[in-house]
């Protein structure tokens, strides 16, 4: 089912009559069969994208395809969709059969045949233990489970998961988005995954839209995007740590920051904004390379090291903040007090102009 | 699976007025039907003997058909006799007293549930649990079951004395019996549960007796409940009348409940309807002119009172 | 927890305890007593006197044809109108719930019986029942519906406890609605989101998700409008007087009955047949408050 | 455990405060085997302040005259004040006397009925009068100040002068004491709708009925019930009140539906109570009694007040719905159709009101009358009975030796032969001494207004005499008081043959006599009731089965 959103836009007014555009004008085509993230921080209108296509919400304008169908005005229990809501939304005075199976007692499914299908999407979930339990009497993942199995019960044409894994502690929710993963796989179900978490989204999805104040910064498969942010957003928003962010100056086909060269660019003269990602920078154990820094702080977890360079006050202006990090390889045994020269690996640097746009 | 019914812009929004026409046209229903008995009884106490036995009724009257003289009549002195002087339906003195009354037993019943809510939230004693469950029993009871013996008991205190009954001692009959209320208490002290132990503590650290506590912490944060109880607990002196009629020797002393007993009968024993309406609108007057002036805490005391006590 | 203070608890306790030991408990038990006293003579001068103890109070109350009266009518009124009127403030307050906007000035009207006299609005009632200059007759003319006389002397006692029930239901609604907001109010809107994906009528969701999760609150309506039913008087004495119906007594109800005793009690053992009625009353209430504690248990869920 | 521990050590407490119940074996009820013992009175008469309450129900109306005594009385003993309470209605009188028996705390004197005085008598707290009554004691009033100074006062009454029935119904407690003497004492009287008769005046006389060429019916002579229900199928449309024809939908309303069962059970030797509190209702004369009246009610012969939802028929008799009306002679005036009225309503108009008294089975007391029930003859012997009703006055026993006394003169000074008759004619009461209908004595019954009660009693007589065509001109006050003395006539003749029906307290086994009368009345109202509305099971004997449940367990 590939799901079409043509310049759907979401007003909200506030009780003061101030306007809040939380979804403004976005047009996005999802193919069908994946598996997407919508991603962006609080407040940038994923989930308010999410109920529009779920219908909960109503747009103020655009329209919404599933496939050839147009379902802008179709009410959500006419839509086809399966939700999974940030808390799940399980009924709790019903048994977890009694809640997997609601939707297809609604749907007027043959009891037999509900039930039948009950077990199964037990089954799918790793649930079918613990049918005759109430929500409360449920682990959180398990909870999580039971909602993904009430929305798929039903066959949803597709399927809407709105920040599934927020309630979970850690590991569990490592070991539901595999979950999610696998039973997005095994149904072939078009699913769209809320979250502000870029690693979640990453892990994920099968491609990631990234989402800023109601509208879409950029869409692509998950490593496309994190490897050819379209913007500064987008470039700060995924990675983590997260990408440093320089002040420089492109002058004569090279790019400089704090008068020290870090590479080459085609680009005209003038001020840019440069990201390099952490794992960015290559330790030149030559010393050759201008670009030089005394290191404040080291950390080393496992096989990669995070440096901590806290950068000198006459250099102020170079970044939006007062430290960078880089990762670079724990065998290097590098310590605080060093000084290190460091290359920019070209592909994980990125310039953008003073607006953010990415430039080239 | 279900069939996927598109509509357009139009029957979406059609079906959105028709739902809320249904909705409001309900809702209207019911709340004339809520109304009706107020309108009816206002126009009925305007209405001349007339315009009362008219058949088919008359639903509406212009302001100029307005007979007031169903309420100026109430107010007729008495020629002679024990009450000579006082009107007919002595309004002013029944609202005194209810005032009165409602003002005492509330501010009885206001601090014997303060104190007993505390001692339940905060203290620990033993038996307590046993004993606010017995306490919470007694809810159940009919107070019919009460009434006989209490009145014995008043007697006994020397509250009731046909021949010299005074004022204040009406006054307690009517109050002190109605100074105790265990549904106020569980309420209260589901209130006094909600503040947190630390401040207790913090209090106790600080070399604050409880009781220093419970008036200058305490209660200062539970008085939204509070002021709900006083309300609730003012409106009740409203409605009493049957023990109000039974410990007062004397007319003067009693409730404007008692007033309308007394049925607004003519001379032949026929319903004086008008009068009847027409005092039955001064009684209810005051309570909906208190019900608007805090209808907030009012409405919101109820309603949190019925959400598990 | 703190140490226990007893001695300084029941000094907090004392005022609210003494009071109610003195005009409930004793009461209580009083009543108890009184009630197996034979030949009880309150007024008897020097003090009260009996002759013994009996149970022949309570037979004397259940050969009365009048309390099975009193019973069959509170009886009718508890089980018709608690359902109905639990069932038309649920549809009120959800309605209420749906409606953005005229919430607050709705709520408010429908506040408005909780806070009037019940007298004199009864007073007002049986005027709007009346046979020939009453509204209700109006109204049921315009649909076509002869005149019913319902308080009137020669009314049928099913006419009568119409009058009763519909006065009894206008009354209560009040309360039931106001707590049934609050309740929903306090239900996750999520749950009514997670019902329209899952594809469920208005009318399921009403049945399967607003009742059910309000359940705590009906149920908590259901023993307080019980026993306010069981406990019916003022409703009929403000609809038909102290005649408690258009025929004598025909509207008896139980509590009107203890009263009748009461204000007989210069006969040899009224009180006693009072107080009998009363444990009687007391009962009754005892046993539907149980019933209704265990289908909670089973019907409330959470 | 520990809430049962509770629990009686709270009952413990609680017992403290209030009295105890004295359980013994014997009930100590001490009615009527108190000694009677002559009373001994002060030399002086007493004359140290002396406060009197005396308790009553009545309203405006009437307390205003009574202020008038209560002054007169005042002044002739300043040392006496005498507060009089309304506690307007006799069921709150008697409740609050009750309560206060068992405090210790009553009134020095109160109205009341027999039933009344019977409980507080039980109570042991009534005075026993005859110590009064027989008393020789005179004092000389030496008080200067004394309206009175130099008379002499006699505390002994002279009975003689009373009505006897008066004196019976006051002297039937256990012991045949008096506890109280009769006040303000009325009767059943019937009211006719003289226009309609006089429509009918062929027919009527045809039936055998004397009446009038103005449509006056006989004053001295009662109808009969056989005459009743020719009178019925002459005047009654069931159909309705039929003015082009003059026809009424009912022929005789009765008001009091207790007093027609009780009074109609004398007439016909139906036994109903006796002074011992026995309820004798269940027996076969009443039963057949019962279904004659519901023969009655069905054709529209007779009537009670609840056809048209009222406590008394005279507002419907006014309306022309009903021809006749039998009531109280207190109430006479309602039953006058005025400019007062709604004019429309009045469908006779403003027609002719007579009054007569109140029908009868017999003739002759111990004749025998003949009734078709069902289509069936049946023959009962009956008995002449009119309803007597009305309070009396009795003193408390708790009070002092002075309030007893001055109590004693001023219930005396209330039934003296000219306050009497001036109350009578002031209430539309009955004198209840007979000196008053002699009474010498002449009264302002208004500023401009003095009359003597024989006087009184001729305004009706004269405007028989009339045939109602009497020449008083519009303005003449004697229009004001002629139904007051037509009732007061009909009264008269019927004192002959007044009942009053036993009282007594409830018993552990029965009723009161107050709640017998209460539920003789619904019984008839039940028939009633049967036999208007179509969903009620009542009829002759569930009504009276219902009558026997409620009076005895």
């Amino acid at each position: 089912m590939e799901i079409k959103m043509e310049n759907l836009t979401k007003v909200f007014v506030a009780k003061d009559k101030s306007e809040v555009r939380a979804v403004d004008n976005v047009s996005l085509t999802i193919p069908s069969g994946k598996l997407i993230g919508l991603l962006g921080p609080s407040g940038c209108g994923k989930s308010t994208t999410l109920y529009l296509l779920a219908g909960l919400l109503r747009q103020n304008d655009g329209k919404i395809y599933f496939e050839e169908d147009e379902v802008s005005n179709t009410p959500p229990e006419k839509r086809g969709i399966g939700l999974v809501f940030q808390n799940y939304a399980l009924y709790p005075h019903m048994t977890v059969r009694e809640n997997i199976l609601f939707p297809l007692q609604n749907l007027k499914v043959e009891a037999e045949l509900a039930k039948q299908k009950t077990v199964e999407m037990a089954r799918l979930v790793g649930l079918e233990s613990m049918l005759d339990r109430k929500p409360k009497e449920l682990s959180g993942g398990q909870q999580q489970r039971v909602a993904i199995a009430r929305a798929l019960v039903k066959t949803p044409r597709v399927l809407l998961l709105d920040e599934p894994l927020s309630n979970l502690d850690a590991r569990l929710r490592l070991q539901t988005r595999e979950e999610i993963k696998r039973i997005q796989r095994e149904t072939q179900i078009t699913t769209v995954f809320v979250t502000h978490d870029q690693e979640e989204a990453m892990s994920i999805s099968d491609e990631i839209v990234v989402m800023k104040d109601g509208v879409i910064q950029q869409m692509g498969a998950p490593q496309d995007v994190y490897d050819d942010p379209s913007n500064l957003f987008v470039a700060k928003f995924l990675g983590n740590p997260q990408i440093n962010v320089f002040d420089g100056v492109i002058k004569g086909k090279k790019i400089y920051i704090n008068d020290m060269v870090v590479g080459k660019s085609k680009l005209p003269d003038g001020e840019v904004l440069i990201g390099i990602r952490p794992e960015g920078f290559i330790v030149d154990q030559e010393k050759k390379s201008p670009f030089k820094f005394n290191i404040d702080l080291v950390s080393t977890i496992g096989r990669d090291t995070t440096l901590i360079v806290d950068l000198p006050s006459e250099s102020d202006n170079i970044l939006d903040k007062k430290s960078f990090k880089a990762i670079v390889d724990a065998m290097l045994r590098i310590q605080s007090g060093d000084e290190i020269h460091f290359i920019v690996r070209p592909e994980k640097m990125f310039l953008f102009n003073m607006e953010g746009e990415r430039l080239e | 699976m279900a069939e996927i019914f598109v509509e357009n812009e139009k029957a979406y929004k059609r079906r959105r007025l028709i739902s809320n026409i249904v909705t409001f046209g309900f809702l209207s229903l019911v709340a004339i039907g809520i109304l009706i008995p107020f309108y009816w009884m206002i126009l009925t106490s305007l209405k001349s003997i007339q315009e009362i036995e008219s058949v088919p009724p008359i639903l509406w009257l212009n302001f100029s058909d307005w007979k007031i003289t169903n309420y100026t009549d109430l107010f007729l002195t008495v020629q002679s006799g024990e009450r000579a002087g006082e009107p007919l339906f002595p309004f002013f003195t029944y609202m005194k007293n209810t005032v009165l009354i409602s003002f005492l037993t509330t501010l009885g019943t206001i601090i014997t549930t303060i104190l007993a809510a505390f001692a339940f939230a905060r203290l620990n004693f033993k038996g307590k649990d046993t004993l606010f469950a017995v306490l919470l029993a007694t809810m159940m009871v009919p107070g019919e079951i009460f009434i006989l013996t209490n009145f014995l008991t008043i007697n006994q205190f020397g509250w009731y004395d046909i021949l010299t009954q005074t004022y204040t001692e009406a006054v307690l009959a009517m109050t002190i019996p109605f100074m105790i209320s265990v549904f106020y208490v569980f309420y209260l002290r589901q209130t006094f549960r909600k503040i947190p132990d630390e401040l207790y503590f913090a209090a106790k650290v600080d070399g604050t007796s409880d009781f220093k506590y419970l008036l200058k912490i305490m209660i200062p944060i539970a008085m939204p409940t509070i002021v709900t109880i006083i309300i609730l607990n003012s409106m009740g002196a409203w409605s009493a009348y049957i023990w109000p009629a039974m410990v007062t020797t004397q007319d003067k002393y009693r409730l404007v409940s008692n007033g309308l007993r007394g049925a607004f009968t003519d001379t032949t024993g026929r319903t004086d309807y008008g009068q009847q309406m027409a005092a039955a609108t001064l009684v209810t007057v005051p309570l909906i002119i208190l019900f608007f002036t805090f209808r907030k805490q009012i409405m919101r005391g109820v309603g949190r009172s019925g959400i598990k006590g | 927890m703190e140490k226990r203070n007893n001695l300084k608890a029941w000094l907090y306790l004392a005022p609210l305890l003494i009071l109610m030991g003195i005009f409930i408990f004793y009461p209580l038990i009083n009543a108890f007593y009184i009630s197996i006293l034979e030949e009880y003579r309150p007024l008897a001068p020097g003090g009260a006197t009996a002759t013994g103890y009996t149970l022949s109070n309570f037979a004397r109350i259940l050969n009365d044809e009048l309390f099975w009266q009193a019973i069959k009518n509170t009886f009718v009124v508890a089980f018709i109108s608690v359902p109905i009127s639990i069932l038309i403030s649920l549809v009120i307050a959800v309605s209420l719930n749906s409606i953005p906007k005229l919430k607050a000035l709705y709520q408010t009207v429908f506040f408005l019986p909780y806070v009037t006299n019940a007298i004199a609005i009864g007073m007002a009632f049986a005027f709007m029942f009346h046979k020939d200059y009453g509204l209700i007759n109006l109204m049921l003319s315009w649909l076509g519906i002869d005149p019913v006389n319902w308080v009137g002397n020669v009314a049928t006692w099913w006419a009568q406890m119409g009058a009763l029930l519909v006065y009894t239901i206008w009354g209560g609604l009040a309360f039931k609605i106001l707590v049934f907001t609050s309740g929903l109010q306090n239900i996750d809107k999520q749950y009514y989101d997670a019902a329209k994906i899952d594809s469920a009528s208005k009318w399921t969701v009403f049945r399967r998700i607003t009742v059910p999760l309000l359940s705590p609150f009906i149920l908590y309506i259901s023993i307080t409008s019980m026993i306010g039913a069981l406990k019916a008087y003022r409703t009929v004495i403000g609809l038909f007087g102290e005649r408690l119906g258009a025929q004598q007594n025909s509207m008896i109800t139980i509590v009107a009955y203890v009263y009748k005793y009461r204000s007989a009690y210069q006969d040899v053992s009224a009180i006693s047949y009072a107080a009998s009625a009363a444990i009687i009353l007391f009962f009754i209430t005892v046993v539907f408050s149980l019933i209704q504690g265990v289908v909670s248990r089973k019907r409330v869920h959470y | 455990m520990k809430k049962f521990v509770l629990l009686l050590v709270t009952f413990v407490i609680a017992l403290a405060f209030a009295g105890c119940v004295n359980v013994g074996t014997t009930a100590s009820t001490t009615a009527g085997t108190q000694e009677t013992t002559t009373l001994q009175l002060a030399e002086e008469l007493p004359d140290e302040e002396v406060e009197i309450t005396f308790w009553h129900i009545y309203g405006t109306d009437k307390t205003a005259l009574l202020d008038q005594m209560i002054a007169e009385f005042e002044a002739m003993y300043p040392n006496v004040t005498i507060t009089d309470t309304s506690q307007t209605d006799y069921n709150t009188l008697r409740e609050k006397i009750n309560m206060g028996i068992s405090v210790d705390q009553v009134p020095t004197m109160a109205l009341g009925y027999p039933d009344h005085f019977a409980g507080y008598i039980e109570a042991d707290a009534v005075l026993k009068l005859d110590d009064y009554i027989n008393n020789t004691t005179e004092y000389e009033i030496t008080n200067s100040s004394s309206s009175i100074f130099g008379e002499t006062v006699t505390i002994g009454l002279d009975l003689d002068d009373f009505v006897a029935s008066y004196l019976e119904e006051n002297s039937q407690y256990e012991g045949g004491y008096y506890y109280s003497l009769p006040f303000s004492k009325s009767t059943e009287t019937m009211a006719v709708n003289v226009d309609v008769l006089k429509a009918h005046l062929t027919e009527i006389r045809a039936a055998g009925i004397t009446i009038s060429d103005n449509g006056f019916l006989s004053h001295d002579v009662p109808l009969t019930y056989a005459q009743i229900e020719a009178l019925a199928d002459i005047i009654v449309d069931t159909n309705g009140t039929n003015t082009t024809t003059s026809k009424c939908e009912y022929l005789l309303n009765y008001d009091s539906s207790g007093n027609m069962f009780i009074n109609m059970s004398r007439q016909w030797n139906a036994p109903y109570t006796n002074t011992d509190g026995e309820i004798l209702i269940d027996n076969d004369t009443t039963k057949s009694m019962l279904q004659y009246v519901q023969d009655l009610f069905l054709n529209n012969t007779l009537a009670l007040p609840i056809a048209w939802d009222q406590s008394y028929g005279s507002t419907n008799f006014k309306y022309g719905d009903v021809c006749m009306s039998v009531g109280s002679t207190a109430g006479v005036n309602y039953n006058i159709p005025t400019d007062a009225d709604t004019q429309e309503n009045l469908q006779f108009g403003q027609f002719q009101v007579d009054f007569v008294p109140v029908p009868q089975f017999v003739a002759t007391e111990g004749d025998s009358f003949t009734v078709s029930i069902d289509g069936t003859d049946s023959t009962f012997t009956g008995s002449l009975s009119a309803v007597q009703q009305g309070p009396n006055i009795g003193i408390f026993s708790s009070a002092s030796s002075a309030e007893k006394l001055y109590a004693w003169l001023f219930l005396k000074y209330l039934i003296e032969t000219d306050n009497t008759a001036k109350w009578a004619m002031n209430t539309g009461y009955l004198p209840a001494r007979l000196s008053s209908y002699s009474s010498e004595a002449a009264i302002d019954l208004t500023a401009s207004y003095s009359t003597n009660y024989a006087d009184f009693l001729q305004i009706a007589k004269d405007f028989w005499d009339a045939d109602g065509e009497v020449t008083w001109a519009t303005t003449d006050v004697r229009w004001n008081y002629l139904y007051s003395s037509m009732v007061a006539n009909i009264a008269q003749s019927q004192n002959t043959y007044y009942q009053y029906d036993p009282a007594f307290a409830a018993g552990t086994n029965s009723a009161g006599s107050a709640t017998a009368r209460v539920e003789a009345g619904y019984c008839l109202e039940n028939i009633y009731i049967g036999t208007l509305a179509s969903g009620s099971s009542y009829n002759p004997n569930t009504a009276l089965n219902t009558m026997l449940n409620q009076l005895t367990w």
